[in-house]
């Protein structure tokens, strides 16, 4: 069953796409999607999945297990990093574990999307809250991980050590990514409630493109995250295993919390890949700003380059079968 | 007249531009999107879409006595977050 | 019922997403829309308000009240800047003036689509004809705004101050954005002259997004009105008041000559707000090159600092109660 | 009934844009498509008219015309270079008339796409099978010509003349557009078989966008296209002759093995397009590279300069009547 | 040889370009997209939509005497506009 | 220390690149989407979408003797791609 929702993942066009950018690559074809091109779709699938987000939640309301799984969602953003950070620390040192702890706390809204979609090709239902669960599942992972980084560093740090909690908490809270998400979502709850017309006449551009978008851009993502698959060899065994292993770790971990929640299966699987993906876009920035002498190429190539194409081919199936079997065994 | 190329990350490119107002340099000129390899490895546009940034080159023109002023305010930047800094002849046309 | 238009206005995803740009720019996020995005999104709701404006203007024919009205826009466009450069000379120079004074006899395309999707929120009709008085009020505001400066100027300007006409009507008339909306328009009336078939297969494009790619432009458009309206600040009270003034005296011209016209509320709101609205794309440009005496920061500032953000969220259901009350009483 | 055809391809939006653009350069409006939004419209086109041939591909199954068709294709991206490059010859040195010959025996796939568009709008069915012939008539085309110059050059070249066949095939058969068309065609062709839900979200993308798309991207070819013209008029009278005559001998020898080949109206004049129609993307490129010697403002602009508006404007109607002419007389 | 650096709006690029073709120059060099800061303020990207134009960085490599028909065409059309342009030292590699 | 101004087309940047990792250089900068005009004739972004490319400028900030190396290994390609390379002096902030 398993090696059939694997299949049924990667002969769609998202997964299919983001292949041909990884080959692309291999085999040095100079296929390039030039900047700011991606940008565009970046910026748009966060724009769309907010607004969706907010419709629904409008339509859903927020009671049930809203607050809940919104709650336990913040919970592990702030947990998986100390766990990370644990675990990290036992071949790197402080500055690296840290950065990289928060980069898994934190999560991939590009995964969630294609999660999304695997769940409406397989016809399951989801709700709109879980998009709040993602937005708010950035900052707390970034504050963490650089708490961390107060605690566990001894060398010298420029202004004596000081950190600029402003500065953090702006980057925490105000990254562009995140503030278009959560923005988004609030004005597709505001809409939804008193413009159906104007709703109505947004769907064509946030609806029906998504699909087609969400397939340019993981092409791109393909090339991107192959060019960062080489500098992770570089980074060695412990890295590339903890890259495979941590997000498992965390998959089963979000599995029982959400079966604890009573999740149907389709958002028990969106709370597994929030838990389980790691987030290469507000969190590398952010620590590239606040913590320089962590090395880039680790952070994000553990999150990019590994972790992002196995949740994307096979760790989206793998978790629908895990949901399958601990928290909806009749689903 | 002296000639500075800065050449840093994005990411620091407002800090920098606030230390060559505070040191009085009658303009600068900004170039994004610049890409390159020094010391701390390779930048590439290919992350562009995550806030990660390329780099950038920064250039002023201006009196000797500015760059002195310019040398304690960018000094400190280079050291901490990586960069590069050239100083040159140059004339008005 | 002014107010209860106002908050319809306000809570609808393009003025929502305008306030998202503007707040980013006030708590400082990073969220930014890198060039030359922007202009994809500007290009492209011109190709598209001009086709549409061009296929309606092939069904409607044109009759009735098409060319008084157009003449009567074009009037505007003249008669404006003229009161304009009286009231701006005021406080400030022949050059300052005269830039200002051909901005506001202009019009703001954006505007314009705003209160088309107002309108159709509203279910109210208008028509394609409106289309072609947007497209033939930039040129003219241009050409007086150089004629008064060339009045006004007592100063040495080079060539010994003998304007060269040629270059400046060919700035006027073949504009970038004066061109690509009157092509879109032609293109559109004889497109759909000749074939139903094709205007069939294009209308998913520049029908179906068009309503999100404005809420997506109108997001740019509020981080880049928000950094001017800084400017503004630095400009004084006096612009300031001439920003929200002017477009309230010239919206009450624009209602009476609507009434003289007949229009229904529609097209009479349309009307309005083009006497109202002011150029920040056509204008500036076509300034910049012949007048770069005066100070663009003036000039851009009034027009998309302040006149275009209070067009956007009040002036629009303003102009409506307005034409509600003096066109049409019983609309 | 000719000039019927020219006037209905005529007076249909993606035409009439690509006028719009030739227009702008000659009456010196400083519209502009800034780069890379080109490159934007250009990947997605190669995207879906490389998913929607996988589609009808898998439905329509690899039998009957199909082989044959695509072998004859690929004939002739063989055998048109060595005609032309015996043409040229005439008055040109090898480089040059090896890398115009390359050129033509290449394919232009916006023409294709256009002559398709012009096909839906005459109700005339084609298939998908054709996307397959113009995938694989970029790299025959290169290496011929490359085979040219190698044969041709007395002069002394870089490594002592050695061609480094490693990195010409690579240029032949990994450039960007040919990997991303050929990717897109067999991702369409995988989805179809797997996942028909997942088709069915691809479509609003690639399918319903697909005509404005179009027509936006010829918006920028008629500037570029204009903008070449003027380098055509310096290369003399014979390279404008070759420019209109070789597609056409082209043309009523694909006609004939159209014929030959028994395909319908609707491939055939496909097939007619692929022959008559010079690349502007693929062959290029490689010969920027590889052929540093031959002058690219002679096969750019042949190509691109007259070829490609020659056959966008009169070539396709005009093919499609040899076609009711020569191939299908009932059709 | 020497080096001319001109840091100008991209709205006049043209009739820079005209210029330097006019004063006999070997070749230019374009990089637009530029921003910065100078005596008539600040120029930024921000309104890349409304053609407005950012400020384009032109390099010409030629010899002294070019710079001087060079500096003819050019200093008029600074003057009236504002950009700066600055002369270095510099040799073929 | 010496500044290297390369300006090459996009197309050949990948080989240049490798020439100055060859020759030793502690880095080097890279501006791409430039245009220009030389003895092979103009270079536009126009046909961007082309895979075609517009120019590139490299900069590359070293010793005298890397200098050395560079020039054995990128005046090959210079003479057969075109393209212009200058040196000059600059000094580290
Ligand atoms: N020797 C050099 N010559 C030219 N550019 C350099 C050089 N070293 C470093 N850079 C540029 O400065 C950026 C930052 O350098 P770093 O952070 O010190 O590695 C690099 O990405 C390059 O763009
Ligand atoms: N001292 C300077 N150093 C570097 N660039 C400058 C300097 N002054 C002016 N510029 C550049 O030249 C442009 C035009 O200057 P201006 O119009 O004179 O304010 C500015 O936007 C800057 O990009
Ligand atoms: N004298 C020059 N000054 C500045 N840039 C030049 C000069 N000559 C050539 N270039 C640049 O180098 C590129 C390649 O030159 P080429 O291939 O030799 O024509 C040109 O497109 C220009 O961008
Ligand atoms: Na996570
Ligand atoms: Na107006
Ligand atoms: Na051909």
């Amino acid at each position: 069953m398993d090696t059939s929702l694997v299949l049924q993942n990667l002969l769609t066009p998202p997964v299919l796409f983001f292949f041909l950018g990884v080959i692309a690559v291999l085999v040095r074809s100079d296929l390039e999607i030039p900047a700011p091109l991606p940008k565009l779709f970046s910026l748009y699938l966060l724009l769309a999945i907010g607004f969706k987000g907010g419709l629904e939640l409008q339509h859903s309301g927020i009671s049930g297990p809203v607050l809940p799984t919104i709650a336990a969602a913040v919970g592990m953003s702030l947990a998986v990093p100390l766990v990370s950070f644990a675990v990290l620390r036992l071949k790197l040192d402080g500055f690296n574990a840290a950065a990289i702890a928060a980069t898994y706390g934190s999560i991939s809204a590009v995964t969630f999307i294609t999660a999304e979609s695997f769940l409406d090709t397989q016809k399951l239902p989801h709700d709109g809250f879980m998009v709040a669960a993602l937005a708010l599942m950035e900052s707390p992972a970034i504050i963490v991980g650089l708490l961390l980084v107060k605690l566990a560093s001894t060398q010298q740090r420029p202004d004596n050590g000081r950190m600029r909690w402003g500065a953090v908490l702006h980057e925490a809270m105000l990254n562009g990514s995140v503030y278009l998400l959560v923005g988004s979502l609030l004005i597709g709850y505001l809409s939804a409630a008193n413009s159906p017309l104007s709703v109505e006449k947004m769907l064509p551009f946030t609806d029906k493109l998504f699909y087609g978008s969400l397939s340019f851009f993981l092409l791109d993502m393909g090339i991107v995250a192959a060019q960062r698959l080489a500098d992770l060899r570089r980074a060695g065994a412990f890295l590339i295993g903890f890259s495979v292993f941590m997000p498992l770790f965390n998959a089963v971990l979000g599995a029982l919390i959400a079966r604890g929640l009573g999740l149907g299966p389709g958002n028990a699987l969106l709370f597994v890949v929030l838990c389980a993906s790691a987030s290469y876009i507000a969190v590398p920035a952010a620590m590239r700003m606040t913590v320089p002498e962590a090395n880039p190429s680790y952070y994000i190539s553990t999150a990019l380059g590994l972790t992002f194409p196995f949740n994307i081919i096979v760790g989206i199936p793998l978790y629908m079968a895990l949901v399958n079997k601990l928290v909806a065994p009749a689903g | 007249m002296k000639r500075l190329d800065l050449i840093i990350s994005e990411r620091e490119l407002d800090a920098v531009l606030k230390a060559i107002d505070a040191a009085g340099s009658p303009g600068y000129t900004v170039m994004k999107h610049v890409t390159g390899k020094g010391p701390h490895g390779s930048v590439s546009e290919a992350m562009d879409f995550s806030g990660l940034g390329a780099n950038a080159h920064v250039i002023v023109f201006c009196q000797p006595e500015v760059l002195d002023r310019l040398r304690q305010g960018i000094q400190p930047l280079l050291g901490y977050y990586g960069g590069v800094a050239y100083v040159s002849d140059a004339e008005p046309l």
